[in-house]
């Protein structure tokens, strides 16, 4: 079936896919029962984290959800991503379980680090997801890496950072973009646009939160990001534009973040409770996927239900998991300093204690 | 008072005393601060001296230099110290050297300051602590306060001194409550660079820290005492010029020393201290100085393990009894 | 006196100036002379190197003097400069003497820094030139906060930024115009665009080498940067531009290095010499001065020859005076460690060497 | 061969011997190398594997790691470690941290390359030594070879392990010959990581040191002989993994120790050193390890300041003569 996304795409230096979207049926289930178990996943780790199950650092991803679920819609797993802190959903839409995520969060041994990395490290690097960055633009220079592999490798794939609206002014940002495009790499800088970094609202850090033509001599195009088929066409035609050898694009995907940046901001000093409920109203991306499978009767109330039901029991049971799950053993304190071990040793807090390695 | 507090407070006398003055960072001013150490200020000064800045740490650090070389007297907010990596060749090349390389030409009078080391939960890249690198850097000066009257003091210091100073501050201790002599709430309540303070002396041992690390060895001292080891504890306030004379003669006193720092051990904080005090009073040594120290390992997340890689009171007490010969 | 400059400007998100510009006889006689001890001192620069009396890196300006001849025409000492390592000229410009140049070149206790910076660090604090930096890029930030000086003291001046082709693609770069655009800070970022960074021709290093549209939204201006009146004219406007508060502006001077990048390189395994040829038979921007005075006969040919004479028995006389000038004193070793000196003790090479401070 | 040759075909022959190798930097390629150690690369490997990046080392570091962690084999130059400041973000959150934050799963093998330290006549933006900085790093392996057999082995070494490797070369080593044992000319000629050599045995001091000041020390220990002290030479090689266990059983023999760098001395290598060697063996110690460092100050360009700034070999015999009681 063919679906028209309701918000055009903008083009910079390019020209932008067509509104009409091919899909089918089961993908537009898919997608509402991924974004739905990742707004769940989100909320589950709130309570979590108000309960003190999770401590420090904890950035949540709902109202987001359909950036991840269109992307992944658009490439597999040989292609490669890395996104910053906000890394939840991302891992699971590398195709991690709700369960390494939550054990992740609470510092446990089956966690997508088993505990080492902690929320903002989640790794799957069978599905070449290379994290979960806490440094700010970091992962764009790592991005255009991992691209400059694949060329190098000559496989025809895509990798993608994806990076938030405040990260858009970091220098190395520009350093990747001029050398992916000198060197035609298959990079897709994906700026999640959800208009804030922190307190800051996009116009008050940078001069032109235009980001899609941020890459200035580099292609750009905007997205609904609110919307999963629109990410879904645009990221299909941005990866066979990259892989096609012409070298990197920019995304700008339109977006917001319901909490607060992390669990210690209220997230409601910088902008009105009226902004945040007209999006949830207007644009919810869940709430959209839902209203496609209405629509188009795609399945019936009960059967939506039926699949709410079924990620709620799989994000609670993840939940139970996680809580269930041991701390990693002491032992794992020096596990992983190196791969090469040889005339290793850890230190300890003092001259006597030396850690053994594992 | 709180350090937090006593931060603010120090900020914002200063800005009231100094036009020149003003701070910038991120989330500074509408948001009050990531942590908050700047709350109010926005409101009292306004815009034009309490600086939001986007995310570009480089950026903002070499534009903070820039204004200190015409005079102004930036404070630099890292929103933690982790990211100046993002800036440190401004801060070395930039601020911490060209007053030398200019001949006296061109000077720098700017606080870089923000949270710094180990907080709890935040993993491998936001636990870094920068103790060790800045103070091996000609040109900067490098203050880290421990309590409230430190935080004031020595915030006031860092923001009157004409030169660069790193001012490393702690994210466990912000909240944390202090006694504050009378004295420390004067205005003009300065402390002076480059000296150490003996927070309780003693006869048998000395510990040695900066920052948190003191009151753990504030609390280590208190069950030693249980055990018939009397500790000087010295609290170091200032990493460069670091106060070998203080160190010198406290261990000639005590014969034995231990130093600690949550940072990593190889060339660290307590690898310099143990090899001043060789330099200085090798002779009055009874045993080698011994350096409690983070494992040397990037910081764990799992709460099990993050405690683990963390110097505890425990430790001290331990290490501590071992230098006196007493385990 | 207007003379029309031949090559027309190119404007990005601005209209260029006119290229008619005002300028007297005594204007353009000043410019020829500047900018003929210029070259004279480059050259005696390369002898003295040659001949071992010079040290480690020396970054020679030949070629580029029209930009620095230009640029001081429309600026005053209040505002403010600063530049990267290729600094010898800009120090003249801001006021500084052949002498100090030359003394400092040789680590004498004459020179802009009494030997203690060397080539890349010059500086004239009391004509606000803040140097001379070695690091590719620094100069941009610090730029920009010289720029964030003027606009919180309310003075009416603008701070210059000039960098290099190489150097235009630093992130730092990206971050200062960023924040010196929000801001309305009256920079003028200047790219001296002499066409190679080191070995690197500019599109080897650069997707788009068109570096007054990289501001992207930042205005630029593209200008002969071998015509010290178009030079003049373009900073005339970009001065009262940021002045009037608009904020910053990116100037690219179009111009050329004679010589290899630093003493080390011999410039020529690169480019051709017959590049190299061509462009000073064409565009030197010293023999442009020189045909602007006959032509339009402000002075005969031994009034010329007056003032070349009279300007290499200056460069010489420094040469000799610097060649004259002591070492350092040992005791400055340790002077200029910091500006408050209390508790300040400075460690020697080993426990029992301290330094007296100074 | 000079060090350069050595360098140069250890890099050679690893590219040749592994297709995922490949270096990039400032004028790697068509230039040849600014201080031409990647001369002939270009022309043997290949634009694709001979990489010239534009000036942009955070970027290019970054873009580094990011094709390590796909199981490339990158080579970064810094034209000198002084430019590893703009991207030491990478070195240390990305290169360092990612295999122990990841649990293992995403590991890092790059090398990071350059001439570190002192080089002559290029001031105090263009001096400094980051061997104690990137040494307190966890996750990372730092090198530095002295010698022509050094240079071969442990760049073989670092190409071929499968951690990030800090490379720190001597820009003025370079150009200078050594005579390299046979063996050494083996292209499986791997030097461990690790393991410190020690150049010449001795019994009344031990001379410590890495990179350029080893030559140094050979001299002083040629002079020292002179004055009937026999002075056992010790040349790091590796700075981390540190091999403490050469350093003590040295000591155990010579009962006294001076370690030599050009870096500056708070928290440096040789601080890191003494202590360790009184962690180990205090007992053993006659005499108070001393260090001897560059100058606490920027580096001057004034050529006789600059000779003062920095160790020379008769501080060398001077301060050995004092640890041996001899002065
Ligand atoms: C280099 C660096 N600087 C600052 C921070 C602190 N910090 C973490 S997230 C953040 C805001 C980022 O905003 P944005 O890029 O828009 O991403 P979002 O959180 O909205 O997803 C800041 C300032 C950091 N982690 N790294
Ligand atoms: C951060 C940094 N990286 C590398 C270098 C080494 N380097 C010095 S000058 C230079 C080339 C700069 O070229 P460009 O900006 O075009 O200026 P030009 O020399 O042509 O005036 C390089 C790579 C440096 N000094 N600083
Ligand atoms: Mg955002
Ligand atoms: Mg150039």
């Amino acid at each position: 079936m063919v679906i028209e996304t309701p918000v055009p795409f903008k083009g910079h230096l390019i020209v932008p896919p067509s509104q009409m979207v091919e899909t089918t049926k089961s993908e537009i289930i898919d997608m509402f029962t991924q974004a739905y178990m990742m707004r769940r996943l989100e909320i589950a780790a709130d309570v979590l984290y108000k309960g003190k199950f999770i401590r420090g650092f904890c950035h949540l991803y709902d109202g987001q959800e359909a950036v991840c679920v269109g992307m992944e819609a658009a490439l597999n797993k040989q292609d490669a991503v890395v996104t910053s802190y906000r890394d939840h959903c991302i891992h699971l839409g590398r195709g991690g379980t709700p369960l390494e995520v939550m054990a992740e969060l609470m510092g446990r041994v089956d966690g997508a680090a088993k505990g080492i990395g902690g929320s903002m490290h989640m790794y799957r690097r069978e599905a070449n997801f290379f994290g979960g960055n806490g440094i700010v633009g970091a992962q764009t220079a790592i991005g255009a890496g991992l691209g400059f592999a694949f060329k190098y490798n000559k496989q025809p794939n895509v990798a993608v950072t994806m990076y938030g609206d405040g990260a858009a002014n970091q220098g190395q940002l520009f350093e990747a973009l001029n050398m992916a495009a000198l060197w035609d790499l298959p990079v897709i800088f994906m700026c999640e646009n959800n208009h804030y970094g922190m307190g800051t609202a996009q116009d008050r850090s940078a001069k032109s939160p235009v980001y899609y033509k941020r890459g200035d001599y580099v292609p750009g195009l905007k997205v609904d990001g609110m919307d999963a088929l629109a990410v879904k066409q645009a990221m299909k035609f941005a990866k066979e534009y990259c892989v096609a050898g012409n070298g990197p694009i920019v995304m700008e995907m339109d977006t917001y973040r319901y909490h607060g940046h992390s669990m210690s901001d209220p997230g409601s000093t910088y902008r009105t409770r009226d902004e945040i409920t007209g999006i949830r109203q207007e644009r919810d991306p869940v709430e959209r996927l839902r209203k496609l499978i209405t629509e188009h009767n795609l399945l019936d109330a009960t059967q939506i239900k039926q699949i709410e039901k079924e990620q709620r029991r799989i994000v609670d049971e993840a939940v139970e998991q996680a809580k269930a799950s041991p701390l990693p053993p002491n032992e794992n304190l020096t596990k992983n300093m190196n791969t090469n071990l040889e005339n290793i040793v850890v230190r300890g807090v003092d001259s006597q204690t030396f850690h053994a390695l594992v | 008072m709180t350090v937090r507090d006593a931060l603010n407070s120090a900020l914002s006398e200063e800005m009231a005393r100094d036009e020149k003055v003003f701070i910038m960072g991120e989330e500074v001013g509408d948001y009050q601060g990531a942590y908050k150490i700047t709350k109010g200020l926005l409101q009292k000064f306004g815009a034009d001296r309490v600086r939001d800045t986007p995310i570009t740490e480089a950026g903002f650090t070499g534009l903070g230099v820039g204004a200190a070389f015409m005079g102004l007297k930036p404070i630099v907010e890292f929103m933690t110290f982790n990211f100046s990596m993002q800036a440190i060749d401004h801060i070395v090349n930039s601020a911490a050297k060209t007053l030398y390389m200019s001949a006296g030409a061109i000077s720098a009078p700017i606080v870089f300051r923000g949270p710094n080391g180990a907080a709890a939960g935040v993993g491998a890249q936001h636990s870094q602590c920068f103790a060790a690198w800045y103070m091996s850097i000609p040109g900067l000066k490098v203050l880290a306060p421990y309590d409230a009257e430190d935080a004031r003091g020595l915030m006031k210091a860092a923001i009157r001194d004409p030169d660069p100073v790193v001012f490393l501050e702690n994210e466990l201790l912000y909240g944390q409550e202090f006694a504050l002599p009378k004295e420390a709430m004067d205005e003009e309540f300065v402390l002076p660079i480059g000296k150490a303070v003996v927070m309780k002396p003693g006869a048998d041992v000395t510990l040695v820290a900066f920052s948190k690390m003191v009151g753990y060895c504030l609390e280590a001292a208190e069950q030693l005492r249980e055990q018939g080891i009397d500790a000087e504890v010295i609290n170091l306030r200032s990493l460069r010029p670091l106060d070998r004379g203080a160190l010198a003669a406290s261990v000639r006193k005590t014969n034995r020393m231990v130093v600690v720092e949550e940072g990593w051990p190889q060339c660290g904080v307590g690898a310099e201290i143990a090899t001043v005090v060789n330099e200085d009073a090798f002779d009055y040594l009874d045993a080698p100085v011994e350096r409690i120290a983070g494992v040397d390992i990037p910081m764990p997340y799992a709460e099990n393990l993050e405690k683990m890689a963390l110097p505890t009171v425990e430790d001290i007490v331990r290490v501590a009894t071992r230098v006196c010969y007493r385990d």
